[in-house]
């Protein structure tokens, strides 16, 4: 369902949050399709047709604020506001990628645009945020802190305990359950017992569940719940109910769904479609500028792509520094 | 006898044990897969397909999938243990005990010893370790030495298919609790493995080269190198024995000792992080032990000191390999 | 309130359950003691007060069904059926008590009456549970497995992890959150965010209130729960109001609560008092047996801690035994 | 200069950073104590009293209680270091690492690492160690080989109350991730200490006795106990050197190779289980650096491979004592 101060974002508003959307899907796509040629190393998980969730909530933020991550990285990196070019040659490996070829796509981060990390330990990034909102509640910065968690990961004590932890310390905190149906092969429905509201509630926490496909519905609730923290309401959750549209890591045979079960969220609920209809339904963007939104995002990841390819790798020199500040 | 991979002999051992001895279950992340979706029944048999096609045989009932809640699954194979099952439960990547090691090694481990020797937990808890895969800091560690510093467990490090089938099975059937670890660039390894059940004992290292001039200490992945620079060695005159310690705990210091002594000149290999690690474990022991006998500085190649990198580049350097093991020796063997 | 049902307990069940209560008062009024003299080495924690929990749930249960106790473990111990003397034993870390003097107070267990520990690490025991229910449902023992765990307890992340567990593997489980108010020196008023019930509620659990210090009210709010348990109907939650009379440890100033607030538990709401009260009041027990009760409990103390002190201590042949069955 | 307590060195310390720094804050479970409680208002400063008194002079929102939440809390603290502040948390017993190592060794102590060398993640993780207290298995450990393992992290034991309050500032002033552990069997201990700040260095390891014919490395309680170990040989002709290493890492490898150097015999005390501990860092760094000098085996002395025991007269006999280290120094001094 449009809400109606969703469409009314200013103009640019709207094509900004488009074009989050673009490139993320832009990128994940490419990464996808490079993957299989046999060229990116390591364990690669695509965020492709969860784009509307990260876009929801990164719309309201600034480098003030921070974020954790999850395994499934890119599209918070890149709402976030990473260089999408140093994002690409940190899959590749390279030297001169975002964490020097060290981290990869599971350690994306940069924290000067408040995105503490990827993370490869599910349920690593809630605690991390308690502290993230201890810090701008402590230092006075005006900051929210924001946790995304999977529906995996939302079962993992860490994130359980970081609920507690926010409500007890009254932090400027969001967490945000990112429900994609699956935690590898397993489903949610079968992993979560009782509900992710419920255990909002169980911990004090207000909770609000939203169609994570609609970028409206997201965008408003990111608001609410971003609001509440930043105006010293404390924490809250978003359950936002989404999908993937790759396999859980790229090499993923996907034997535990069904391909119509993908193929139907992709024709009836893809973000960018429901977006894109949204709005030139009501008349406040016209298809060409939409077209071309689509267009440069396409274009700025081939450019990454071709950079990273061309892009050096690390070397000896590289490899014992940046463990400690001073040993 | 047939030729199995490293994953086909674990999965048989615990086909084989599961068959033989109706307590013995298994659980972990995804370990059948598919639970609550809509796709196939068998649908993962984990994360890289180790307990594949066990579910068809023994039900849901023995192959359990869990959420992702390793204190609470992880305890749960270990209480069970303590109360009549014989649990194998999969921890994906050893990298994960941060949030499930108070269960290892202050539940499970001290059980019997807090209890007054009353508890029995033959549990055993399957791991995987290494580097090699681009999996970067967080999927890559080896992480043993952490475990082999706690009394109470035991420690299993198969370094090929036919070891890991045997040490499986002892595993299973060892009343004490076992971490057993997989190496992850192991598992498409093969070669002949016999197709009925045996075991192999734990504490007694297996000496799959003898030569008197250097000796190698080893484990794990590090063996088939360990080998690979001995082969090589043997034809420039350098004789080697290689010790492949099987399990870290028990340790066999017997085996260690009396070729330590023999040759008076030793390389450890051990893949992980190189402070309070294997190889400085076994350092130890020779120097308090075989002191008189040695003839040169005992060497340790090692990982360095820093977390396991992304770059296949930066991790290909990270990993002890052939050409840094066979430069410890020659300078062993020429002090 | 008292439970019609609680009274028409038959008379030996009563007698039962006022022994195990006044097994488990003497001995902790009596190890409260000795501890002050400087004979009883290590931490204490002791269960004063909180009887009519250990108690209620204990008195549905034999030697198939498991529990995991905390680091408070020797009420649950008692009810548990641990043998006395040989608890007074480890406690004073004697050769042959309960677990040969290597365990202590912290770690009493027997797991042969099912009582799986009192444990070290807060939080330790519900994974533990999660394994006891799993073999009681794989095995077909018809047995259950209950979790003791404080209010500061319910906080950690294994506790959390394990409601989700038990209900997602549809465990045979209670877990019984026992809140005296106070976790060491932090009130449970603070440090739990949201309720117990609405936790349980949060990984689909029943979940129940009572008031701990009525034992027929604790009585049959077991009932239920270890029924349905027996019965497959799954995992529940118990919320435990009680109080512990004595310091979080032996030692402890108590600074952090009033003297007031204690006397006026023990004066209005003393669990054996209660009982006492409402049994002599019904007519269903008379004064002298409870008095012979209670005289009986003391004498059965004083023999357990005489020949505790008389006891022999391990020696340097006990060090290195018992770490493993074969090494 | 006055007479302080290892608790008042510490908490001094804590007090003139606090101060001084704005961005230092502290965390931990009843670190303040009494959250929603009817009692005092400073009612606990920890179950040992570390932190008593600096609520008052700096407030509720810089000395923070915890609920029992070790991950999260543990993991806030690691948050704020690489937002912004200087957390110093306290894990009440190490033994309570198993549900919180993650954020420690995973998070922590990668960061730098993985991020490329952009993050900082100045955290101070306090925490208490160590036998002694009759407080068995789970409360009893010393577990600092585990930290020292890992990669990015720095280990500091001080081992007298003047240690503890130089090493602890410089611990809040260091950027990296710092386990701090404090041995609970010292917290009454008392000497001079300067009532102004100062800093002890990090990877500089302290000379407390300097004698030619043996080397004792040693750390955190056992200084004392080795050091009037060297007192007494001294009476008979046996003179030592006493290496108090302040940090396992960094480890001052100069140190202690030029004094093994310079006796040719090492013993080496750590209060730890045997396995993959300092002990055998210390020798297998001996052993492969200074071999050519050594005159004997190097000898560790070290607690047994057993959990800590409850009973006293166990615990007496698991604890590495001065009659252990002595008749191994005599055993070395005489090979
Ligand atoms: C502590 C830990 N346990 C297990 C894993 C392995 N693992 C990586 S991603 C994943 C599934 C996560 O599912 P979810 O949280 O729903 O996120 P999604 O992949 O669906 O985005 C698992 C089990 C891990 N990385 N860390
Ligand atoms: C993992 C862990 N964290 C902290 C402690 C220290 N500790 C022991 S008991 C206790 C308080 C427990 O409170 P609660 O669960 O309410 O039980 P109660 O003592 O009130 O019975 C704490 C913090 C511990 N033993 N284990
Ligand atoms: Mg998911
Ligand atoms: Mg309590």
């Amino acid at each position: 369902m449009a809400t109606p101060s969703g469409l009314q974002l200013p103009r640019e508003d709207l094509l900004r949050a488009y074009r989050m959307m673009c490139d993320i899907r832009a990128f994940e796509d490419r990464v996808h399709e490079e993957f299989a040629t046999g060229t990116i190393p390591g364990f690669v998980h695509l965020y492709a047709g969860e784009e509307a969730s990260a876009t929801g909530f990164m719309m309201h933020l600034g480098n003030k604020d921070y974020i954790a991550s999850t395994h499934r990285g890119h599209g918070h990196c890149i709402a976030k506001g990473c260089d999408i070019k140093a994002m690409m040659k940190e899959i590749y490996g390279r030297r001169d990628g975002l964490c020097g070829g060290k981290g990869g796509s599971m350690h994306i981060a940069d924290l000067d645009k408040g995105m503490m990390g990827a993370n490869g330990i599910v349920g690593g990034g809630p605690p991390l945020i308690c502290g993230a909102a201890l810090s701008a509640k402590t230092l006075k910065t005006g900051g929210v802190a924001i946790a995304f968690v999977g529906d995996g990961g939302s079962n993992q004590g860490t994130t359980l305990e970081s609920y507690n932890l926010a409500k007890v310390w009254d932090l400027p905190a969001v967490f945000v359950v990112e429900d994609n149906r699956y935690a590898e092969s397993t489903a949610s429905v079968w992993s979560v017992g009782g509900s992710q509201l419920k255990r909002a509630e169980g911990f004090g926490l207000p909770g609000r569940k939203v169609d994570g496909q609609d970028f409206f519905a997201v965008y408003e609730a990111a608001q609410e719940a971003i609001e509440r923290a930043r105006g010293g309401g404390g924490p809250s959750l978003v359950h936002v109910e989404t999908y993937r549209y790759y396999g859980h890591f790229e090499g993923d045979a996907i034997t535990y769904r069904t391909p119509e079960e993908t193929d139907e969220v992709r024709a009836q609920r893809d973000c960018l479609n429901l977006f894109r209809e949204r709005v030139t339904a009501a008349g406040v963007l016209d298809a060409a500028q939409i077209d071309e939104i689509e267009a440069q995002a396409k274009a700025l990841v081939d450019e990454a792509v071709a950079e990273a390819v061309a892009a050096a790798p690390p070397g000896e020199q590289d490899l014992m520094t940046d463990v400690y500040v001073a040993y | 006898m047939s030729r199995k991979t490293y994953r086909q002999a674990i999965n048989e051992a615990l086909a084989q044990e599961m068959r033989r001895d109706p307590t013995v279950v298994f659980m972990g992340e995804d370990n059948v897969g598919g639970m609550g979706a809509p796709g196939e029944d068998d649908a993962w048999g984990g994360v890289l397909g180790v307990t594949k096609g066990l579910m068809p045989e023994f039900g849901r009932e023995r192959c359990l999938d869990t959420p992702i809640s390793e204190s609470a699954f992880i305890g749960a194979a270990v209480g069970a243990a303590a109360t009549g099952l014989r649990p194998v439960a999969e921890l994906m990547f050893v990298d994960f005990m941060g949030v499930c090691l108070d269960q290892i090694f202050n539940q499970a481990a001290k059980f019997r010893y807090m209890f007054g020797g009353k508890a029995v937990t033959p549990v055993v808890i399957r791991t995987m370790y290494g580097a090699g895969f681009r999996a970067a800091s967080q999927h890559s560690q080896c992480l043993y030495p952490i475990f082999t510093h706690i009394p109470g467990l035991k420690v299993v490090m198969p370094s090929s298919p036919y070891e890991a089938k045997g040490l499986m099975i002892q595993a299973i059937r060892d009343d004490d609790p076992v971490i057993f670890l997989e190496h992850k660039v192991l598992y498409d390894d093969e070669e002949e493995v016999p197709d009925d059940p045996y075991t192999l004992p734990f504490g007694e290292a297996n000496l799959t080269r003898e030569g008197n001039d250097v000796t190698l200490v080893t484990l794990g992945r590090m063996v088939k190198f360990c080998n690979e620079v001995a082969d090589k060695l043997e034809g420039d005159g350098i004789r080697c024995s290689v010790i492949d310690l099987r399990t870290t705990s028990p340790l066999d210091e017997d085996t260690i000792l009396e070729n330590a002594e023999e040759t008076g000149r030793v390389v450890i290999v051990d893949e992980s992080n190189p402070r309070c690690n294997i190889a400085t474990d076994i350092s130890a022991l020779i120097a308090q032990n075989a002191f008189d006998a040695l003839k040169a500085p005992i060497k340790m190649v090692t990982a360095p000191h820093t977390p396991p990198p992304f770059a296949p580049e930066l991790e290909d350097l990270y990993i002890p390999d052939q050409a840094k093991i066979e430069a410890a020796v020659r300078e062993v063997a020429a002090h």
